[in-house]
């Protein structure tokens, strides 16, 4: 028991940093970029959203982002209407490629903006989403 | 009448057994829950035989279902011109009647699940025709008016084996909601009319 | 620049129609992805082989129609006669049927909460996605040749067109032409091949709208309360006639599912 | 009790990819359940993926992310047979991890 313990094989791996209590308890989006450290991000292409323009359903909106911007470090997510704007944020390192396919909720037609960052800077692409209301499913 | 009725019963004949059957399967199968209660399933004289023609009666027994139907609407005295706003909000909702529906709560109308409306409505329906601009081409007159009242009122009125809900013969709506459904459709202010 | 705002103004417009049915049909795809689906899966699995009822079995030995404890292919033979219980059965039939003759279960237990909730999921709903996995890539073939069967299927196509209730609704008041939709939710023509093989190859399925996954006797009941009708019994051979109808009609597909739906 | 997690670790053209599902209702805490109460806020805060113990994606997230949620990442290297782990941390101190060696 002791043991196992100690190989680490109780305990989760424990994250790299704590969670970010305020970029994620942020109620506007510029308070959560603020949150994480940025501000002024520069439009580019280089960030790629892939997103249906349409969603029938805002529980689930599938989002693939990809950063082309080379040296990035991390992608963060933000659905700007939503109570809490900040989706996720994620570090890449050791060979992982900035790229993340992921399922977010949005309760309302929005914007969505990908911010990378890459030595010292940061980029943001954006698209809107729309959310419709559904009939009765399936 | 009765050569009418005639027609309807030859035509029938065969199909007879088959709905004594499915009622007898619905009388088994099925049960009361919440206020959706078992006199449901009772057939009334439009319903079995939209039924057995497969929703395409002979013309002379659409004619009289639609006589009889149309006696049906009550027509409140006056304008028949409510708030479209309260119709948006009555067309783009869904609940009444269901089982889970609380008995005697309002309703709503239901409109967008099969019909365009608003333009900024993206979600709409399509087994109704789009309604988008219709009293832009149809006008606010008081013809207009108890044509839409008593379609949407009494559907059966006008097209016996019509898809859409009787919604005030039903019970699911009230003068009242009826009235702003109207203004939604023909006030020149409604968004439908932009 | 005067050149080319017009341009910029008539490829950035919404055009409502083919473009946003693409952007529909790519959100669909993108969901189907990504489905969850596979979670109910193992957790049917689970289910599957865990001891329960008076008797404390497992359901390893239900009979799904290809002997007992078979189960590769089983749920694309299904609905059918089962002889030993002498009607026709769907998949949460049969399961509630071998909780009952092999768990000791009584009927009433076994499907007093066969709907789950996102929060908990029902017994049934895990059990449905584990076993219909097990018939991926496998063409559907319900059973079509023994009398129930036959008599199934037709009041199975009664049931279809059966107009009644305060709303005056039967089966075809939705999907009875082609093309419709309720909001933007198309609506298949069950009794047209091509609609009924996609419900068929597809059905169980986790629906995203409410994080549930959802079977075909779901579909029935929550198709009933919309028509504001009252509500039909779980495993009444009115709900396993319109299953077997539509299975029927859309036999011959393969397997695809558990699938997604809104 | 924390429910399964599923996982596919595929390695093709020098890249490794990873799809993992993971059980979790992602509560926002302004859900009311059927009664009419507040559902509490519950939802995985942190996951991380290693590919053979080494930390590749470190994520935070929000109650934004869907119920049950999905991730696929993208790892430049890795080998048939290589161990990936994913593991979620949530709120209440809820956890669970999963290996998968990649095919």
């Amino acid at each position: 028991m002791f043991g196992l313990a100690a190989l680490g094989l109780l305990k989760p791996l424990a994250a790299l940093a704590a969670w970010n209590k305020e970029a994620f308890g942020a109620k506007t989006a510029d308070a959560a970029l603020k949150g994480i450290g940025i501000s002024g991000a520069a439009p580019t292409r280089d960030v790629l959203i892939e997103a249906p323009e349409i969603a029938e359903n805002g529980a689930v909106v599938p989002i693939e982002i990809t950063s082309n911007v080379p040296g990035t470090t991390s992608i963060a997510v933000i659905a700007d209407k939503n109570p809490f704007p900040l989706v996720a944020q994620f570090q890449f390192q050791d060979g992982a490629v900035p790229f993340v396919k992921l399922n977010i909720k949005m309760g309302e037609t929005s914007e969505v903006r990908a911010i990378a960052q890459a030595g010292g800077k940061s980029y943001v692409a954006t698209k809107e989403i729309k959310v419709t209301i559904g009939g009765c499913g399936g | 009448m009765s050569r009418m009725l005639l027609t309807v019963a030859i035509f029938l004949f065969p199909l007879w057994a088959r709905a004594q059957d499915v009622d007898a399967v619905l009388k088994r199968d099925f049960h009361a829950r919440g206020q959706a209660t078992m006199d449901r399933i009772v057939q009334d004289r439009l319903q079995k035989v939209c039924t057995a023609t497969h929703d395409n009666p002979p013309a002379d027994a659409a004619k009289s279902i639609e006589a009889e139907q149309m006696k049906t609407i009550v027509f409140p005295a006056g304008s028949l011109l409510g708030d479209w706003k309260r119709g948006e909000r009555l067309a783009q909702g869904g609940r009444g009647l269901t089982w889970n529906d609380k008995a005697g709560a309002p309703a709503d109308g239901s409109c967008y699940n099969c019909h365009r409306l608003s333009p900024a409505e993206l979600s709409y329906g399509t087994i109704g025709p789009s309604l988008t601009g219709f009293g832009k081409q149809r006008g606010a007159g008081e013809d207009a008016q108890r044509y839409v009242y008593g379609k949407i009122y009494n559907a059966k009125a006008y097209n016996a084996c019509s898809q859409m809900p009787r919604l005030g013969f039903s019970g699911t709506l009230t003068a009242e909601q009826i009235k702003d459904l109207v203004a939604l459709l023909l006030d020149p202010a409604s968004p439908v009319n932009k | 620049m005067r050149l080319v705002l017009p341009l910029v103004l008539v490829l950035s417009f919404p055009v409502w129609g083919q473009d946003s049915k693409n952007q529909i049909q790519k959100y669909r795809d993108m969901v189907a992805e990504g489905s969850p689906a596979e979670l109910f899966e193992i957790e049917g699995e689970a289910l599957w082989k865990k001891p329960q009822g008076p008797n404390n079995v497992s359901l390893e030995k239900c009979d799904l129609g290809l002997g007992a404890g078979v189960l590769k292919g089983a749920y694309a033979h299904l609905p059918r006669y089962f002889a030993d219980a002498d009607r026709v059965m769907d998949l949460e039939t049969r399961l509630a049927h071998c909780m009952v003759t092999l768990q000791g279960r009584t009927f009433k237990e076994a499907t007093a909460r066969v709907f789950g909730t996102a929060d908990r999921p029902s017994e049934m709903e895990s059990l449905s996605a584990y076993v219909a996995s097990l018939s991926r890539g496998m063409p559907m073939a319900p059973g079509t040749s023994h009398p129930k069967e036959k008599e199934a299927y037709e009041l199975g196509r009664a049931l279809y067109v059966h107009r009644a209730g305060p709303w005056d609704f039967a089966c075809t008041s939705c999907h009875g032409a082609e093309g419709k939709r309720i909001r933007l939710q198309e609506l298949p023509v069950l009794t047209k091949v091509e609609s009924a093989r996609a419900v068929a190859a597809t059905w169980p399925a986790y629906r995203v709208s409410t994080s549930q996954f959802v079977t075909l006797q779901w579909r029935m009941n929550d198709c009933y309360r919309q028509m504001r009708m009252p509500e039909p019994a779980f495993g009444s051979d009115a709900t396993v006639a319109l299953i077997h109808f539509i299975v029927v009609n859309g036999k011959g597909e393969p397997y695809r599912g558990p699938g997604n739906k809104r | 009790m924390a429910g399964p997690m599923k996982m596919r670790a595929t390695w093709a053209n020098g890249f490794t990819d990873v799809r993992v599902l993971m059980t979790h209702p992602m509560e926002t805490g302004q859900r009311k359940d059927p009664d009419g109460n507040l559902v509490p806020m519950h939802f995985i805060q942190t996951i991380t993926v290693q590919l053979n113990g080494k930390t590749v994606v470190d994520c935070q997230v929000s109650q934004g992310v869907s119920r049950n949620p999905v991730f696929s990442f993208r790892i430049k290297g890795g080998a048939r047979g290589d161990k990936i782990t994913v593991a979620w941390q949530d709120n209440k101190g809820d956890s669970n991890s999963l290996d998968a060696a990649v095919a």
